[in-house]
């Protein structure tokens, strides 16, 4: 298994830095090959959850009917969508009016979490860090707006400057961590001494 | 002769990981004895560990929820990482009387956290008690993983709940369930707007690049000290680069 | 009073006691009868139901708790004899008068020994000889060694002495043997009850507030100032020549339209005004439909002539990430042969010249993760050539991708940052698209959270000072 | 407005109230409207990965493709094939080539991607701040604009020594680095609180936006039905 693993891991890797020719295609047919087995895979997963939750229906464990409607949503999704194509007004439709509304009432209830995070943070840890996080986020909002005929000088420009600059920077020194961290993630299953594959 | 029209940056990645490799082995083979290396100390990884212990003698159980970023490019590197943890924890807690859930967004992340904990089973000759349910994808776009993966952190049982992978802004509504039930959330992620909510809503938040050294912090293995010990010596290269580079600019030579 | 020192544990005890406060354990061995009679009062107190009248009940209690062999012996029928103490059986003789003499002898000698044994245990207290020549001595070693008095050992009652203390822990194993492996709930530790009392007074806040802000209007909020970014992003839209192909790239989640669609609307509507020819395509599965509804919005607007048909096509979902984008970037028609409807559309007018990206006449990508701005940015700008390459962005995304636009060369052509860059792009054209209708109840409801996140934080961290001070000094001094 | 939309509007109208109704207490109706949308959202991944993927690069390839392009995907249809025995648990272990080819392909483009798509352009990205055309023709005049770079190099740097990891180990005293490492990485944890503090306002502005439009909406579905 590990064999498979590093094989065509190296083959995609050495692709990407040096585009030699043959490396190149198979290169190419590998992440294309790739692409459709996430795709099947996908599908795949579609069936567990389906097969999850039947056999909850099944055996009558609690919810069980939030399971039922899980999978009759999901058959109806399929025989409509699939019947009518993805962007017919039936399909249209259930997006505007189910997902849409369902998603961006999950995404408001973030105002209320997010809130109540930010006022309860310094009882989880009073530190210099917590407060300059708080105190960065409240002047990046209140820089954002400002009221007519009241408005506190230099805090647009001094909001402007914390997001171009310090923001910036420790933007790029965490990306540049995690670059790191990410390339010791890859190489170790490269190397074959990770395994999550079940080798 | 392959003809071969080599860009610069392709040349300077290449040397790069082939630099990085040679550390690694380096560190794999001359640096032996895990005993010698001091780590800073990471109060998520201590309270991680304790907490897991806690739950194998007290019945409870361990959550582990890898996001929805899949395995492949930048954002997959997380959900990798917590593959890496999830491991240690089905080591441990596979012969508790609740062993650890998982759910994940995304669906060969949730087949391979099937397959970390079947082998966690194997190596502890206990592969009866294996139940291929306790790896669940619990949806397939980002808020319907977060909606079906909320029910479940806040379940009975559950006393810790730990987050690492690619999330989006939704990463808030599955901690704010946990929250709601006063269990332990260690989280981390390589996505920088999580990282803001983490920051703000766990109670051990991992920052950047802490979630990739999970592997050194719990579980005593060389090689992912070794990589640790790369990761380090390869910051500081990066470092002296990036000040010559400075210096070189400034003087016009770059 | 003198103490005795506990040969368990080695705490001293007043010599009174008969077990160690300490650890229960005897103090003193259990041999004489005085102690015997003792112990049986205690017995009689430990287990009332000897005494009592409903005793019989509590006896079957307790033989049920009890072990089966502990409950067997307590049901033997009590001997006439004293417990603990067992009297030999002499057999009665008709005597002849030298019989009896004997007998007599020998009763005497029973006596004596019998009057030995008590002096030997009062003996041991004192070691004065009672009897025989040496009466009135003390301190005699015995003429025979000790094993010439082997004498039975006094048979001992098997009945324990339990006292109160340990029948309650025998209780107590009892309760535990036979409570294992039943199922019983787990009593969770009750979230922090605080938490949801704030969470309802921060939901009930903002729910009264943004609904009378959307209904009655009130606070009024000033515009944001141009902005740079906004103003070179409109003046590049402008420059391109009227019904080119632009590729739009609608790359946000359905949870963000509220914020994304407010964003990029002023973009589409001033590339329709132009009469552009557009392209949708997507990296995520969702990002077709959300293209169709935005420009199903677009077409809603009075003043624009918008054929739907022969304007826009869409080209669905690239899949494979970076690596898809990167192959549609080289070759779009190949990775994308068919467009959602099943048509081929590259044979359209407007678009049967295009063989890569770089054919587009611009590239504006509507997205809120900064690593999907990062795979456009370093996977097609580099293939795009002069096509400039525009960012409609979520607030969350900006502080990360701003750099690309800073940064000389260009990498972003053209920038537009959350709902303020929206209201800004609108006033350039006096329009009034959702940005600026939402921009007062965003506006008070920003400043609200900013309020309630100021006075939550303000309460915890007195709440955390208290705590630790409170920590920090223990309620009075410990003995 | 025709009757499809008016229909929609009062559907979406108490999906939302509902949705709503979690921030108080988690109910029975909130649990059965998330399963539908997680039924409906799975289901609609799958067409999308049926319409764009499976079938025009998989099945029309064999069904009606070249020679060549039969030979090349029979390799992905074996290997399809065995992901599929991921359904059944008591054969699931014959995926693994499948997952093992998939996390090499990943684990591949994961260090591609962090060392071309980010190392790199980020480091070219700093060294070119203190770019003199760059420095010129910026906003600020260039002197600014020198202070700003300055301040963006030290604190990428103090960020990324924030997470060395090596310390040392004294007798009688708490795990710790070398002094100097201490002090920087101490700056540049101040650095990465106001970063993660300035990404937060940005979150909580979409989230804002998201809840004042979903207000909107609930407010328009009343008038609608209030006015005659």
């Amino acid at each position: 298994m590990a064999v498979i693993a590093v094989a065509a891991g190296l083959v995609v890797l050495i692709g990407y830095f040096l585009p030699m020719p043959l490396l190149g295609e198979v290169r190419a047919l590998f992440l294309h090959w790739a692409m459709i087995l996430f795709a099947i895979a996908l599908i795949v997963g579609v069936i567990n959850l389906a097969r999850v939750h039947w056999l909850k229906v099944a055996r009558r464990q609690p919810g069980y009917i939030n399971s039922l409607a899980l999978i009759l949503a999901l058959l109806f999704l399929v025989v409509v969508v699939g019947y009518f194509g993805p962007i017919s007004p039936v399909s249209i439709w259930i997006f505007n009016y189910i997902q849409v509304p369902l998603e961006s009432s999950l995404m408001a209830l973030l105002v209320v979490v997010l809130a109540l995070g930010g006022a309860r943070l310094f009882g989880r840890h009073l530190s210099l860090f917590s407060v300059i996080f708080i105190f960065s986020a409240l002047i990046t909002l209140l820089g954002s707006v400002s009221i007519i005929g009241f408005s506190v000088p230099g805090l647009d420009e001094f909001a402007a400057w914390l997001s171009r600059v310090p923001a910036t920077a420790g933007a790029r020194g965490i990306l540049l961590g995690v670059a790191l961290g990410a390339v010791a993630t890859g190489l170790r299953i490269l190397t074959g001494s990770d395994r999550p594959y079940g080798g | 002769m392959i003809q071969m029209n080599v860009s610069s940056p392709g040349l300077i990645g290449m040397g790069f990981v082939l630099l990085f490799l040679i550390l690694m082995l380096y560190f794999w083979v001359f640096r032996k004895d895990k005993t010698t290396v001091v780590l800073r100390e990471i109060t998520a990884y201590q309270k991680l560990i304790r907490s897991i212990h806690l739950a194998v003698e007290e019945g409870h159980r361990v959550q582990i929820t890898l996001g929805h970023g899949g395995i492949s490019e930048m954002r997959g590197s997380s959900a990798l990482a917590g593959l890496v943890l999830l491991r240690r924890v089905s080591d441990v807690a596979s012969l508790s009387d609740y062993p650890p859930i998982t759910t994940s967004g995304e669906a060969t992340t949730a087949f391979l956290s099937q397959e970390t904990m079947h082998s966690a089973y194997e190596t502890m000759e206990a592969e009866r008690q294996y139940d291929p349910e306790s790896g669940l994808l619990t949806g397939l776009t980002p808020f319907s993983y977060a909606a079906g993966t909320m029910p479940i952190v806040g379940g009975d049982r559950i006393t810790t709940n730990v987050l690492l992978g690619h999330f989006g802004n939704e990463v808030g509504l599955i901690m704010d369930a946990a929250e709601r039930k006063g269990s332990l959330i260690v989280a981390g992620s390589e996505d920088l707007p999580a990282q803001a909510i983490t920051y703000a809503l766990a109670n051990e938040p991992l920052i950047g690049e802490e979630l990739y050294v999970c592997g050194a912090y719990i579980q005593e293995n060389r090689v992912h000290t070794a990589s640790l010990l790369t990761q380090d010596l390869v910051r500081w290269l990066l470092i002296l680069t990036i000040i010559g580079g400075v210096i070189l600019k400034l003087a016009g030579v770059l | 009073m003198s103490e005795i020192r506990c040969s368990m544990c080695g705490e001293p005890n007043p010599d009174d006691l008969e077990f160690c406060q300490n650890c229960q354990a005897r103090l003193k061995p259990m041999q004489s009868t005085f102690e015997s009679e003792q112990s049986d009062e205690l017995l009689q107190q430990s287990s009332p139901e000897i005494q009592g009248n409903d005793q019989n009940d509590r006896r079957g209690e307790i033989n049920q708790e009890l072990p089966s062999w502990l409950s067997e012996v307590m049901s033997e029928p009590e001997s006439p004899v004293e417990p603990g103490f067992e009297m030999p059986e002499i057999e009665q003789q008709e005597p002849d008068a030298a019989r009896a003499e004997l007998l007599d002898w020998l009763e005497s000698q029973q006596l004596d020994e019998q009057v030995q044994e008590s002096e030997e245990v009062s003996q041991g207290d004192e070691g004065l000889i009672g009897i025989g020549p040496l009466a009135g001595l003390t301190g005699v070693l015995p003429a025979e060694p000790d094993i010439s008095h082997i004498q039975k050992l006094p048979s001992q009652s098997i009945k324990l002495q339990i006292t109160e203390k340990q029948l309650a822990h025998v209780e107590t194993l009892e309760s535990v043997i036979s409570e294992e492996g039943g199922y019983h709930p787990f009593e969770r530790k009750p979230a922090p009850e605080t938490s949801s009392v704030w969470r309802i007074i921060i939901a009930v806040t903002f729910f009264l507030v943004i609904l009378a802000s959307l209904l009655f209007g009130g606070v009024e909020f000033a515009y944001p100032e141009y902005s740079t970014e906004v103003l070179t992003t409109s003046q590049l839209i402008g420059s391109i020549p009227n019904g080119v192909p632009v590729l739009v790239a609608v790359d946000y989640e359905p949870a963000l339209s509220g914020e994304m669609d407010a964003i990029l609307m002023p973009v589409l509507e001033q590339l329709v005004f132009k009469s552009s020819y557009l392209a949708l395509v997507s990296t995520i599965p969702t990002g077709p439909l959300q293209a169709e509804r935005l420009l199903s919005a677009v077409h809603q607007e009075d003043y624009f002539q918008f054929k739907v048909a022969d304007q826009y096509t869409n080209l669905g979902y690239i899949p494979g990430g970076a690596m898809g984008l990167l192959g549609f970037a080289q070759s779009p028609n190949q990775i994308v042969p068919l467009d959602l409807t099943g048509n081929y559309p590259w044979q359209n007018p407007a678009l049967q010249d295009i063989s890569s990206v770089a054919d587009f006449a611009l590239v504006v990508v509507a997205t809120e993760k900064p690593d999907t701005a990062q795979n456009w940015i370093e996977q097609v700008k580099p293939l795009l050539g002069s096509t400039p390459l525009v960012m409609a962005l979520s607030a969350q995304a900006g502080p990360v991708i701003r750099p690309y636009y800073e940064s000389s060369p260009k990498q972003v052509d053209g920038l537009v940052i959350g709902l303020s860059d929206a209201v800004t792009y609108d006033n350039m054209y006096q329009r009034t698209s959702t940005a600026t209708v939402y921009w007062d109840t965003f506006s008070l409801g920003i400043l609200l959270a900013c309020l309630l996140i100021m006075a939550g934080a303000f309460i915890s961290a007195l709440v955390w000072l208290y705590k630790g001070m409170r920590a920090a000094s223990p309620k009075g001094s410990k003995a | 407005m025709n009757p499809a939309d008016l229909i929609g509007m009062i559907v979406g109208f108490f999906l939302t109230l509902i949705t709503f109704s979690y921030i108080f207490k988690d109910n029975v109706l909130f649990r059965l409207v998330m399963h539908i949308f997680i039924g409906l959202a799975a289901g609609y991944a799958a067409i999308m990965a049926w319409y764009n993927v499976i079938w025009p690069q998989l099945v029309v390839p064999l069904v009606s493709g070249t020679l060549q392009e039969y030979i090349w995907m029979v390799i992905p249809l074996v290997l399809g094939f065995l992901l599929m025995t991921r359904i059944i648990p008591s054969i699931a272990g014959w995926g693994k080539p499948t997952l093992a080819f998939l996390v090499g392909i990943g684990a591949a483009t994961v260090v591609g991607g962090a060392v071309l798509g980010t190392l790199l352009p980020q480091i070219r990205g700093l060294i070119n701040l203190f770019d003199q055309q760059y420095l010129e023709q910026s906003a600020g005049n260039y002197w600014n604009q020198m202070v700003n770079s300055t301040v963006i190099l030290v604190g990428t740097i103090t960020t990324l020594t924030y997470f060395q990891f090596q310390a040392k180990s004294r007798l009688g005293q708490p795990v710790k680095r070398a002094a100097w490492i201490e002090s920087i990485s101490w700056i540049g944890k101040i650095f990465i609180a106001i970063t993660l503090g300035v990404l937060f306002a940005g979150v909580y502005s979409a989230g804002m936006a998201a809840f004042v439009e979903r207000m909107n909406s609930l407010v328009e579905v009343v008038l609608a039905f209030l006015q005659p």
